[in-house]
């Protein structure tokens, strides 16, 4: 299970190769950068494929006493996202971006490393410094533009996640004063014996630092302001795993270090559907009133993480399965439409609705992913993200969260109100003559995958959903991957 | 009516945090009343047996660099990070920070200074396993010698005696070897980043020459930590 | 003894914290920020951690110090 | 009740209260040093045992205070460090473009 | 099992590959004749089981309803896409033969997600449609798309709610959530109140986009009905409410188009009626009704599209083009207008006989009397200006030799149909026990008709006359302006001051530890 660690480390490597390369040998730039995320996606399904039953990599070889790295099926997702997103943003990058290249690359291979670490380490302090890695190198690549806005909008960033970051630190270190250890399968055993309010105010910190990473509202009002003006391949990334990183280390300490039990005893279950509610529906008013394409693509990440905080949280196996299923195919949809808005931002230079009046004719391809994408995020059929969203009303009305299932139709229709303003605009025929750069295959050629895995995974959603299934056993049931952790 | 909104503000915010340091001295109260120190085992067999088993006395060192190391790798990325970030934001151009000159006499007596510190720092770095310091600490006191000059002379000699490229490329270097150092063990036959379970002998505790890839390790992390923080303090400085 | 010299340390301590927020001078407070540092330095070497403090020595009462004075610098004129 | 940990608190809500009122940019990333520190601080105190001396062995001794949080702290420091530098950094920028850092003012971006 | 809805997407499918013109009338006319035959080789009790995730869907079952239904949409399809495929351009095609293709799956679907799923692809793609059309159909277009995606998300909460309640997904009987059902079909089918759409859409809209909309749309709403929600007597009365509102709105309108459309709602008001009554009868009038309704008032709308094809314009003085230029188009708006009016030896007039004789109660008997008498006199103010009105327009283009051919189809068919009533009987093995050519019948059949022949001559001046002053309120714009103003205020807090959002965040974080601390469960 070598693998698992170099699925952290090459891209460590290659962000350290390009410091080198981008001062003294310019030349193995191309090379590098194409050939390590090449790599890199074959130990991807390397470690996918190979990662039920459970396996656990002990760093140093010290079992217990050190670190240890767990690819589990629920982390195997994030890295399958990975997998699905990176080369893409590769590609598209290399085309799109006019700034410094070997800086963007730099950041953006660090900040793949700190998500894998982040997604694969059984530690509380090693998630920490990962979460570090990969904040801190997010904020960079939202930099990258140096705009007044983009700047301003890094700072939010910046301040709000290293506050988020200040109580996680403080969950993790208090964790450490009561149980001893920070292996993420002995804390839940020592947890056992204490208190019910020390257990909950520290779950609140964990759960305030990361909401603020996630975008909850009312924490979220940084989120659009940092995707405003940041290059726009990186929103792909951003929205699709950054945000999901964090939500993927929130599930984990919830329902590894605390059980579902304490979640369902404290109300913690309740609170987080209540406040998912409340988050999709407010998000969906605001993004109806941004003319900013970036913005109302954020606000939508906004109230989609809320769809899969509902469905992650209302506790029950399937549940589990919808909310990890709409993790996918969120990354997906908002992926294609990321790209979409970036090739007409690089051809044209658009960022408001009004600047891509009468595209649709101009671009066919380009604009009918739009329109696929956007169907499929509003949650129409036969799309993926109509899929995830009946699993996650279904498993809702299971759980006896009746109302959260009725709104997130409410949302849904919420939702296509701003989606569809966009695409009447894509199709509104205009006589300015338009100055055109044409866009290259390399920027077509991700759109167009991304796009097409949208109706792929609508009409045969059993195909990630086979991984899938997997999930609730390590999650539901924490002693599965404690015994695992503990025995390897 | 607008100040008191104001004031009315400002009541609300110090009643929130006064809010929250109650609620945070609950919370430790109840956490000391609870009587928790039996349950260090982890930090127990790291004093009983930390010593044997890693070959370094410095436990922090030990902790830092071999049952932990991979958080070490992770933060020396954050520094990594923070440095390229800062390299990036800084124009071409060229911009000294301070308008005043100093007297002679602080120039010389920072000529003076610097081999002591290099001395100092390459002492926390090799004995980083046997004493305090180690690869953070010494590769900080090796910053500090082109900063000094930084501050004392100008930017420009500053970057003429170590230049911004090299200084990249000993961070990168550094980031690279350990890397590599981690490696090894990979090859060796056992986990990456493996020190005290490799075949590499830890040797006696206590001598420079023992405790595996410690010292090396504390060794690439001080290059990288000296030349990162270099690179953040010059180009703070190069800022316009 | 060393336990009195101690809460004096955490007294001085808090001191110059809330000098540092609440003094109207940005550089005042900037100036302050070093002086605290070398008392959290002291107080870790009185709870046992020389490591920590030599690096808190250098980090946050210097080379964090120096980025603030470098900041205040290049914003105020 | 330990006084320490008190001293903890007050830091950690001095660092709060600086970071949501203060207006000023430059107070606002200070606030940040003083939480960063307080939590530092927090790391020492949980590691501290009485009466315990620093974990280099070097001779045998008895007690000996726990390392693991001292290497967490060497840690945070650093990584705190990192952060605040490039906060500044960003800051001064922030100082280029707008000329000004009072943080009503930078506030192109809203909606 | 090959069924027609799939043929018709694989049609266009196909039409994605680069073609010529040749190849696409091949195309379109393999596709639509053969899903015609396809439907009418369909054996009644046949179905298909397929196992999707952990559901079990039944994409085809035939039944005698369906087959009917099926029928006369794979034939209406055949007609309407013959009449368009000169006029409409390739992207246009390919929406139709998903529109079409969908309605067909939802017509022969046997679970709720199926239904569902074609049921939303029939918006999608009827919007798209509406949307791409021109330039003054944008608005409408999108009004059109959130009216009906609202209806079938409600129908998705009631799906939903049935399958918590029972743990199936068939088609049978609906007991948990009727009142989502009941939103959702009114919603498709135009009822009182959820029309808005309707005379906006096809006022708006291309003529041919209208022409197929207007058969699939509304009709669609009521087969479901009749499949879900039939028996429901208190119905009867919404529907004949429903239908005299689209008798006085139809009044009033001064667009040939809009008129039509509220004429469906009238029309699908006898459906409601039939299918309310809940017995065999009565069900199955109101499906033959939905197959002469087809008929008739898709060639009204192929007329007018004639017209406003040569014409470019839809009002009601451009009509008397009709008998003067246009022979063919003349004689089918005829033999619609007397199928409409329920004229016996029509085919309007054995559906309408068949609903009323179904019917036990005074009132609604009366009522439908009422509702057939308003028909013929809001037809008569169409065959007014087409006939009797001197016009001196002239024709600017010739309409297109497919276009009439489309027609003629239909009105052979009508022809027949009214000639041998038991056609319809003999095609799908729903048997009526019922003479249509009793004197009993006839003579309650002529009496409205000749009632409003006499009202119109008296009154002529009232029903033939432009109205300034048109009833128009939409309580879903008002809607929709809350939502924007909500919106709109929240936004305004967001003005870009970190301080505030800071603060938002602490009071969030002593929320989260009041709530956590003290257990409220019981809070939210």
């Amino acid at each position: 299970m070598e693998a698992a660690v170099l699925v952290i480390i090459s891209p460590l490597l290659t962000a350290f190769f390009l410091g080198i390369s981008r001062l003294y040998v310019k030349k193995i730039f191309f090379p590098l950068v194409t050939g390590s995320a090449i790599i890199y996606l074959y130990l991807l399904i390397l470690v996918i494929t190979n990662s039920y039953p459970a396996k656990v990599y002990s760093i140093g070889d010290w079992g217990m006493l050190g670190i240890n790295l767990m690819v589990d099926p629920f982390s195997s997702l994030f890295l399958l996202i990975i997998a699905i997103l990176f080369l893409p943003f590769i590609i598209f990058s290399m085309k799109y971006t006019k700034f410094i290249k070997h800086d963007y690359f730099i950041f953006a291979y660090l900040m793949i490393a700190g998500i894998s670490g982040m997604v694969l380490t059984a530690d509380l302090f090693n998630l920490y410094v990962f979460l570090e890695v990969s904040s801190l190198s997010s904020c960079a690549l939202s930099l990258q533009k140096k705009t007044d806005r983009g700047i301003e909008g890094t700072f939010k960033y910046l301040i709000m996640s290293t506050l988020g970051s200040f109580f996680i630190l403080l969950a993790t270190i208090l964790t450490y004063y009561l149980t001893g250890t920070l292996n993420m399968a002995e804390i839940p055993l020592a947890f056992e014996d204490i208190p019910f309010k020390i257990k909950s105010t520290i779950m609140a910190f964990f759960v305030f630092g990361y909401a603020l990473k996630i975008g909850l509202i009312p924490l979220h009002a940084w989120l659009p302001d940092a995707y405003e003006d940041s290059p726009i391949p990186y929103n792909v990334l951003s929205s699709g795993l950054v945000m999901k990183s964090a939500l993927y280390a929130l599930i984990r300490i919830l329902y590894i270090m605390f059980g579902i039990d304490f979640l369902d005893e404290s109300g913690m279950l309740t609170i987080v559907v209540f406040w998912g509610v409340i988050t999709f529906l407010i998000a969906h008013c605001l993004a109806f009133q941004q003319s900013n394409l970036n913005r109302l693509l954020a606000y939508s990440s906004i109230a989609q993480i809320a769809y899969i905080m509902i469905g992650l949280f209302v506790g029950t196996e399937a549940g589990l399965i919808a909310g990890s299923f709409h993790i996918l195919n969120h990354a997906i949809m908002k992926g294609a439409l990321f790209l979409v808005v970036g090739i007409f931002n690089y051809s044209l230079t658009a960022v408001e609705i009004e600047d891509i009046k009468g595209l649709g004719y101009k671009f066919p391809i380009i604009s009918f992913t739009f329109v696929v994408a956007s169907l499929a995020i509003v949650g129409l059929p036969p799309f993926n993200g109509f899929m995830s969203k009946w699993l996650i009303v279904e498993a809702a009305l299971e759980a006896d969260f009746v109302y959260a299932a009725f709104f997130i139709l409410v949302g849904t229709f919420l939702s296509l109100t701003y989606y569809l303003k966009v695409i009447v605009t894509l199709y509104t025929k205009t006589e300015e003559e338009l100055l055109i750069e044409e866009p290259g295959l390399s920027l077509k050629l991700p759109t167009i995958f991304l796009g097409s895995l949208c109706i792929v995974f609508g009409i045969v959603p059993s195909l990630p959903l086979s991984l899938m299934n997997k999930i609730p056993k390590f999650l539901l049931d924490n002693g599965e991957y404690i015994r695992i952790l503990l025995g390897g | 009516m607008s100040r008191l909104n104001e004031r009315f503000k400002k009541l609300y915010k110090i009643g929130l945090v006064i809010t929250f340091a109650i609620f945070l001295f609950f919370l430790f109260y109840d956490i000391h009343n609870l009587d928790s120190d039996g349950k260090r085992y982890l930090s127990e067999h790291y004093i009983s047996e930390g010593v044997q088993e890693t070959g370094a006395t410095n436990l922090v060192a030990s902790v830092l660099y071999d049952y932990r190391a991979f958080d070490t790798l992770g933060e020396a990325t954050v520094i990594l990070t923070a440095a390229t970030i800062l390299a990036f934001l800084v124009p071409i151009t060229k911009a000294t920070m301070f308008g005043t000159t100093f007297k002679s006499i602080v120039n010389q007596t920072i000529t003076l200074i610097i081999p002591f510190l290099a001395v100092l720092g390459a002492y926390l770095l090799l004995f980083g396993h046997l004493s305090p310091g180690g690869g953070f600490v010494g590769g900080v006191v090796l910053s500090v010698i082109p900063i000094l000059l930084t501050i004392t002379y100008s930017v420009d000699f500053s970057e003429y005696i170590f230049k911004p490229a090299q200084k990249k490329l000993v961070e990168n270097i550094g980031a690279i070897g350990f890397v590599l150092l981690g490696l090894l063990g990979v090859f060796t036959g056992s986990n990456f980043l493996a020190s005290g379970q490799a075949p590499f002998g830890t040797g006696s505790a206590g001598e420079v020459f023992s405790a595996g890839l410690i010292p090396y390790l504390n060794l690439m992390i001080g290059l990288k930590v000296g030349a990162g923080l270099a690179i953040i303090f010059n180009s703070l400085i190069k800022e316009k | 003894m060393i336990d009195i010299l101690f809460y004096l340390l955490l007294l001085f301590l808090i001191i110059t914290a809330f000098f540092m927020v609440f003094t109207k001078d940005l550089s005042n407070s900037v100036i302050t920020l070093p002086l605290f540092g070398a008392i959290l330095v002291i107080i870790f070497v009185i709870l046992q951690a020389p490591g920590v403090a030599l690096a808190a020595a250098i980090m946050t009462v210097g080379l964090t110090t120096a980025f603030f004075v470098i900041t205040i610098n290049k914003t105020e004129y | 009740m330990e006084i320490p940990y008190v001293v903890v608190i007050i830091l950690f809500c001095l660092g709060m209260y600086t970071i949501i009122t203060k207006k000023n940019l430059i107070k606002i990333v200070i606030g940040f040093t003083i939480v960063e520190s307080s939590l530092i601080l927090l790391l020492m105190l949980v590691g501290y045992k009485p009466d315990g001396t620093a974990p280099i062995l070097d001779k045998g001794y008895e007690i000996v205070v726990d390392p693991i949080p001292q290497a967490l702290a060497l840690t945070t420091i650093v990584i705190g460090g990192s952060v605040t530098a490039v906060m500044l950094a960003v800051v001064i920028k922030i100082h280029k473009r707008y000329r000004t850092l009072n943080i009503d003012e930078i506030r192109k971006l809203r909606g | 099992m090959l069924t027609p809805g799939f043929l018709y997407i694989t049609g266009a499918l196909l039409l994605l590959l680069p073609i010529n013109n040749k190849i696409k009338y091949i195309i379109s006319f393999l596709i639509t004749a053969g899903a015609l035959i396809v439907t009418f080789y369909l054996i009644p009790g046949n179905s298909l089981q397929l196992d999707f995730l952990k559901l079990t869907l039944i994409p085809i079952k035939v039944d005698s309803i369906s087959k009917l239904t099926g029928l006369i949409f794979a034939f209406a399809g055949l007609a309407a896409v013959i009449y368009s495929i000169n006029i409409c351009s390739l992207p246009n095609l390919r929406l139709i033969f998903v529109f079409i293709g969908s309605a067909l799956t939802v017509v022969f679907s046997g679970d709720l997600f199926t239904l569902y799923v074609f049921w939303e692809l029939m918006t999608i793609s009827s919007s798209f449609l509406i949307i791409m059309a021109s330039d003054f159909t944008k608005k409408t277009g999108y009004y059109y798309f959130l009216m009906h995606v609202a209806g079938s998300l409600s129908l998705l909460w009631g799906i939903f709610l049935q399958y918590s309640a029972t743990g199936s997904l068939s088609l049978n009987a609906i007991e948990a959530g009727t009142p989502f059902f009941l939103i959702a079909i009114a919603v498709k089918l135009a009822f009182v109140g959820f029309h808005t759409w309707m005379p906006l859409v096809y006022s708006k809209a291309p003529f041919y986009v209208a022409v197929v909309l207007s058969i699939y749309t509304t009709k669609v709403g009521v087969y479901v009905m009749a499949r879900l929600v039939s028996g429901i007597n208190i119905l009867a009365y919404a529907g004949l409410i429903s239908a005299l509102f689209g008798i006085v709105m139809a009044l009033r309108q001064n667009q040939v188009l809009k008129l039509l459309s509220y004429s469906i709602i009238i029309q699908v008001g006898y459906m409601i009626i039939g299918i309310s009554i809940g017995t065999a009868a009565g069900i199955s009038g109101a499906m033959f009704h939905l197959v002469n309704h087809i008929l008739y008032k898709t060639v009204l709308f192929m007329a007018v599209g004639v017209v406003i094809y040569t014409t470019g314009k839809d009002d009601f003085e451009n009509l008397g083009i009709m008998r003067s230029k246009l022979p063919v188009t003349s004689i089918a708006t005829l033999v619609a207008f007397l199928g409409i009016a329920g004229v016996p030896f029509f085919n309007g007039y054995m559906s309408k006989s068949l609903i009323k004789d179904a019917l036990h109660e005074p009132l609604l008997k009366w009522g439908l009397d009422l509702m057939s008498f308003g028909t013929s006199l809001l037809f008569l103010k169409f065959i007014y200006y087409a006939f009797f009105k001197n016009s001196t327009m002239n024709l600017a283009k010739k309409p297109t030799i497919s276009m009439q051919l489309g027609m003629g189809f239909l009105t052979v068919m009508m022809i027949l149909i009214g000639i041998h009533p038991y056609l319809l009987e003999n095609l799908t093995n729903m048997h009526v026990d019922f003479n249509y050519f009793e004197m009993k019948h006839i003579l309650s059949g002529m009496q409205p008709f000749l009632w409003s022949i006499l009202i119109f001559i008296l009154f002529k001046k009232y029903v033939v006359k432009k109205y300034d002053r048109l009833l128009y309120y939409d309580m879903y714009r008002k809607m929709a302006t809350l939502f924007v103003a909500t919106g709109y205020q929240l936004s305004n807090y967001h003005d870009g001051k970190l301080n505030k959002y800071l603060l938002w965040a602490t009071t969030t974080l002593i929320i989260l530890l009041f709530l956590l601390m003290f257990n409220s469960h019981l809070l939210l």
